[in-house]
């Protein structure tokens, strides 16, 4: 008898925290309400974290069922996969970070004009510029 | 060594060697004392089934006075009746007497012990008010009432921040649960919960010495 | 000032409660000792008759204080004082620092502090004006402590440091030189007997060289009561019993016990138990006194040393037995009834079923108040309490509680089977205005007892 | 331009690395930190104007597996970045140099960034016999540790063995060996113990020291709050059947199966203090409990010497038979000689009555 004539089955069982909402997510609710009144009366711009609340698939899924899904959607690719997009209510983003591995690393509600990750930073502007240049004149060079 | 560590080790060998000798102690000091033999004549024989008797029916007051004190009585079973519960039936305690005697047995969900030991915690307090208020037991109170109500109600304080996690740190929070534990035994022998042991000695002998003469039991 | 003259005092024979009259100044400490020589007395005699009974009991209580609820005093009073376990506190106290199993901890601690003479005499009150030792607040301990015992024993301390009530002490003085606590010497004894031999016509057998049985009485039947003498002879008569009174043994009352006094009580009790066994009686019959029942049933061989040669009984079981066998038959009484349990019978003496009956043969209709039999409430005069005229209020008061429990029967007819329940009664009646009497279960039977012609 | 020069910002963007990366990443760290979401954009703005830390990883009396654990996990994560904001400057393992010329780049290391590099390590240091059992180079690391850090801004312990000892400092502890905080008194050290220990705890620390100058706030035992906070069991996914009393009783029973509470196979949940639970390892795939064994508590001090990893939590030690018969027989003879003591009084009453 060699070892692969032992059966071996994976039974990981019921995962027991269940898909009911916990109520977090209706606190999150409030947080949410609040952070968009701040932010229509001319306030900064407000995130919420996901990833380090104790939320259940089902507090998640109520949250996506309440705020529902707006006009748009981006996906990032930088350092893996970050997808984005507007829910229903205008100015409230879902923004979720992947790693390379595509697991899930953070997860956060933004309220205001744009997400951050959307926004080209200065910095990145600059050297931007600097390297677009640099590739016009070469264009430029070679054309000739 | 972490406290727990001495929670666990040497705080409990202590308690328990303390405990165990203290009831010797006591429970012998008492029966060695001299008992003169009663030479009347009994009225009818078999008293120790009188003393057998005996210790249920103290159990529940006779029923002239239940108005009276059934209500003390109810929260005293409460208070018996949850420590009962919660000391065999809580999962960790089971396991921890599980250690010495072999074997497991079924023990109730963690919500339902948490329950108990709410109520039994209400009524402790019950039991308290009802000391401090009521003249005639204000009067016959002595430290060593309170001190056993005390080392009675703290392990229960202590196990509910332990399972509920109300402790700034686990570990001493457990450590200092399982200490509430040991001095309650440690004090044990020396005050009145050794009524624990003494219900049973006096209420057989009030049973069996009027088993003999008839009367009342 | 010798202890005599202080505690002298002139029986009372004209109030319906017999004692000694109502001292003008108390003298509540007898004899002359320094306050460490009480103390030191009441502690040894405390601790002499210690045994693993009382231990048991000593280390029981858990301060419930459920006992108060049951103590006749307490539901008067509502003093919590009087609550049955802080009775015996300051014996409590002495035997966890003197006796008990950690008395060494206690001491050398010093956590129990040593009682002192203030203490006892404040205590005087509690072990003799407010208990009467009829052990109700057994029933409801849940440890089921014997209170009444204890105080029993802490009366013996109490009696030796020269603290007893006044007038209690003075009957037992009288009891101890004269025979009798309450001037039924054995001069009157025996005019009484003749009297009622002759007003009653019955035959009367005192002082016989032989006989079966050795009837005794109570102080208070030959003085208040003495119809009993003559119904109890006209029963056994009729039965054709062997008997005899003696006059070096009658008196059955033992106030040696009530006030504390070991020696004396054994005094009291071996001069009836040397009266029975000179005459070779096989049954000694005690009359309707509770605590006379406690003394010579269940205390006079532990007395004696040995078992007792003879039977006791009280007269409510003699009659029960008679019944049952036949000797005697009874004329049916068309009346209702109900039976006042005398405690150191009844709870506390196992004879509670023979004057059920008894009065079952009297064909009466036996009405039980809401806490009868064994859990009787007692009448409160009990255990040398009635002596005291400091307990009277108190005594009354519970005695309004006892009328209104038996009121409350509707009972036409009110029997009770001790002299000193009834004479309380008679006392109490005529103070609250009860308008009912109550009356003796021996004369009940004596008075319908069907004479056949011999 | 030296490499130290450039502020990360500059260095990474040198090497095609966005700012959107960097944010990304410091959403990531956040997230595992539970640093408030709205401070990343301040954290990813002092981490792009942070220089390049020198970092120097020096191995002592070790096994290597905390290295092992923190490489191979590092690969498809966000956190792998941090490797692009440090200058690891020595590291037996992964260094190619070795011998002298090894030594040499870190004492190089060391002159060049005295007073401002951060030191990790992994494993114990012996004290025995002035730490002859464990040496490299001709140097026993009892010197070593000595050397390094007194030119270290701070210390950073990997590993259970460099935090309280561990392996190596079991009973009976043959070397004497001590975690690093027991030698090392005045400098600010960080312990991260776990065996091996949660690579996210690595990269949040550094990100940490990086953005904000300064270890991050700590436990009793040095342990980083922001994973070390939480018990295994407070956070354990399981824990729903703890609370409803559902045990597996042994490794193959129903309730094992059934994905039941482990308390009963000697889980040391309750009383550990680690991430695992949230964070998982190998990139978030399982963690010991998910695996189906309870919980070793190995990012507590002593845990090799807790009786079995199988007893559960509640065993207590009751001591030995004969100690508790020899109380029973004590407490009998203070009794009797108690009782004897009361009847001889009784008996002097009696004799002088």
């Amino acid at each position: 008898m060699s070892l692969k004539d032992i059966p071996v089955h994976f039974d990981p069982g019921p995962e027991p925290d269940g898909s009911a909402p916990t109520g977090m997510a209706l606190a999150l609710l409030q947080e949410v309400a609040d952070h968009l009144r701040t932010v229509a009366d001319g306030g900064e711009r407000q995130i919420v974290e996901l990833g380090n609340l104790p939320l259940s698939d089902g507090d998640f899924r109520l949250l996506e069922e309440k705020l529902g899904r707006g006009e748009v959607e981006a996906t990032i690719s930088a350092s893996g996969r970050t997808e984005v997009f507007e829910t229903a209510y205008t100015g409230v983003w879902w923004v979720k970070y992947f790693n390379e591995g595509d697991h899930p690393a953070a997860q956060q509600l933004e309220i205001g004009t744009v997400p951050m990750i959307l926004e080209a930073h200065p910095d990145d502007i600059q050297a931007s510029a600097e390297n677009f240049s640099r590739l016009f004149d070469e264009t430029v060079r070679n054309s000739h | 060594m972490t406290l727990l560590d001495f929670a666990r080790g040497p705080a409990m060998q202590i308690a328990i060697i303390i405990f165990v000798l203290g009831i010797f102690w006591r429970l012998v000091g008492v029966w060695a004392l001299r008992q003169k033999k009663d030479l009347s004549e009994p009225r009818q024989k078999g008293a120790w089934i009188g003393g057998i008797k005996g210790l249920f029916v103290h159990a529940w007051p006779y029923k002239p006075f239940v108005p009276k004190v059934g209500t003390q009585y109810i929260v005293g079973y409460i208070i018996h009746l949850g420590l009962f519960i919660v000391l065999i039936f809580g999962t960790p305690h089971m396991l921890f007497f599980a250690d010495i005697v072999g074997f497991t047995w079924w023990t109730l969900p963690g919500g339902v012990i948490t329950a108990v030991s709410v109520i039994t915690l209400v009524a402790l307090f019950v039991a308290l008010a009802k000391r401090l208020v009521n003249p005639v037991q204000r009067l016959i109170s002595n430290f060593d009432d309170y001190a056993a109500w005390f080392l009675t109600t703290a392990p229960f304080v202590t196990g509910l921040m332990t399972k509920m996690n109300l402790w700034p740190h686990y570990e001493t929070g457990l450590a200092i649960h399982i200490l509430s534990v040991w001095l309650l035994l440690i004090y044990f022998p020396f005050g009145k919960l050794m009524h624990s042991f003494w219900f049973v000695v006096s209420r057989y002998t009030t049973g069996s010495r009027f088993a003999r003469r008839g009367g009342m039991s | 000032m010798s202890n005599k003259t202080v505690t002298e005092i002139e029986l009372d024979l004209e109030s319906k409660r017999l004692s000694v009259r109502k001292p003008e100044e108390r003298f509540d400490v007898q004899g002359e000792m320094s306050d460490d020589e009480r103390i030191e007395k009441a502690m040894l005699n405390f601790a002499k008759d210690f045994g693993r009974v009382s231990a048991t009991y000593m280390e029981s209580c858990i301060h419930c204080g459920a006992c108060a609820h049951a103590c006749p005093f307490y539901e008067a009073s509502g003093d919590p004082r009087h609550t049955p376990i802080w009775k015996i506190e300051p014996f409590k106290q002495a035997y966890k620092r003197e006796a008990g199993p950690l008395a060494f901890v206690y001491k050398t601690l010093n956590l129990k502090p040593k009682v002192t003479v203030d203490e006892l005499k404040n205590w005087q009150e509690l072990l003799y004006d407010t208990c009467t030792m009829c052990g109700r607040c057994t029933l409801i301990c849940p440890m089921s402590i014997d209170i009444a015992t204890l105080v029993g024993m802490a009366r013996h301390a109490m009696f030796h440091a020269g603290l007893v009530p006044h007038e209690l002490y003075t009957v037992t003085e009288k009891a101890f030189k004269e025979g009798s606590p309450l001037g039924a010497t054995p001069q009157v004894f025996e005019d009484r007997i003749e009297w009622m031999g002759d007003e009653h016509e019955v035959e009367m057998h005192v002082d016989e060289d032989q006989a079966d049985v050795l009837v005794l009485m109570s102080s208070i039947e030959i003085q208040k009561y003495p119809e009993s003498m003559a119904a109890t002879a006209k029963i056994l008569n009729h039965m054709g019993k062997s008997w005899t009174f003696r006059t070096d043994g009658y008196e059955a009352t033992n106030f040696g016990m009530l006030s504390g006094n070991t020696a004396w009580q054994k005094d009291m009790s071996m001069k009836i138990i040397n009266a029975a066994e000179k005459i070779g009686a096989k049954l000694v019959i005690l009359p309707e006194c509770g605590h006379a029942y406690q003394a010579l049933r269940w205390q006079g061989a532990n007395m004696y040393g040995k078992p007792l040669p003879f039977q006791v009984q009280h007269i409510s079981e003699f009659l029960a037995d008679a019944i049952d066998a036949g000797a005697i038959k009874l004329k049916t009484l068309n009346k209702s009834v109900a039976f006042h349990d005398p405690c150191q019978v009844s709870r506390r003496g196992g004879a509670t079923p023979a004057p059920r009956k008894v009065l079952e043969a009297l064909g009466v209709e036996q009405r039980e108040t809401e806490s009868g039999g064994n859990m009787n409430l007692c009448c409160g005069g009990g255990g040398g309490v009635i002596t005291i005229h400091r307990a009277d209020t108190l005594r009354y008061k519970i005695m309004g509680n006892k009328f209104r429990q038996l009121d409350a029967t509707g009972a036409e007819m009110m029997v009770t089977s001790c002299s000193n329940c009834r004479q309380n009664f008679d006392d109490s009646g005529e103070k609250l205005n009860w308008g009912k009497e109550m009356n003796s279960l021996l004369e009940l039977v004596a008075d319908n007892l069907v004479e056949e012609a011999k | 331009m030296k490499e130290h020069d450039l502020t990360l910002g500059e260095e990474l963007r040198r090497q095609g690395i966005s700012r959107r990366s960097f944010l990304k990443f410091c959403a990531g760290v956040a997230s595992s930190m539970a640093i408030p979401a709205a401070m990343v954009p301040a954290m990813a703005d002092s981490l792009a104007q942070a220089r390049r830390q020198s970092v120097i990883w020096m191995a002592y009396q070790e096994c290597t597996g905390c290295i092992e654990s923190l490489t191979r996990s590092f690969a498809p994560t966000v956190e792998n970045l941090i490797f692009n904001f440090v200058s690891l400057d020595f590291q037996h393992a992964l260094q190619a140099a070795s011998g002298d010329r090894a030594v040499e780049a870190l004492k190089t290391a060391m002159k060049e960034n005295w007073g401002k590099y951060l030191v990790l390590v992994d494993g114990s240091i012996p004290l025995k016999d002035d730490g002859i059992y464990s040496v490299s180079h001709g140097q026993t690391h009892l010197e070593s540790v000595r050397e390094l850090a007194e030119g270290a801004a701070a210390i950073v312990s990997i590993g259970t063995c460099a935090s309280f000892g561990g392996v190596g400092a079991a009973r009976p502890n043959p070397t004497g060996a001590v975690g690093i905080d027991q030698i090392i008194t005045d400098k600010p050290i960080l312990n991260v113990p776990g065996c091996p220990p949660m690579p996210e705890v690595m990269t949040g620390v550094l990100t940490s020291f990086l953005a904000f100058g300064a270890l991050p706030e700590v436990d009793s035992l040095k342990r980083p709050r922001a994973f070390f906070a939480d018990t295994i069991h407070d956070r354990c996914y399981r824990r729903a059947f703890y609370d409803r009393g559902l045990f597996a009783d042994s490794f193959d029973d129903e309730g094992a199966r059934k994905g039941y509470c482990l308390y009963r196979l000697g889980c040391k949940g309750p009383v550990t203090h680690n991430a695992c639970a949230t964070l998982k390892f190998n990139g978030g795939v399982s963690w010991p409990i998910q695996s189906g064994h309870g919980c070793l508590g190995c990012s507590e001090p002593n845990f090799w010497d807790k009786e079995s990893f199988y007893k559960p939590l509640s065993a207590g030690q009751w001591g030995s038979a004969e100690g508790i018969a020899m109380a029973a027989a004590a407490g009998v003879a203070l009794g009797a000689a108690s009782a004897v003591m009361s009847r001889r009084n009784q008996d002097k009453i009696s004799g002088g009555k």
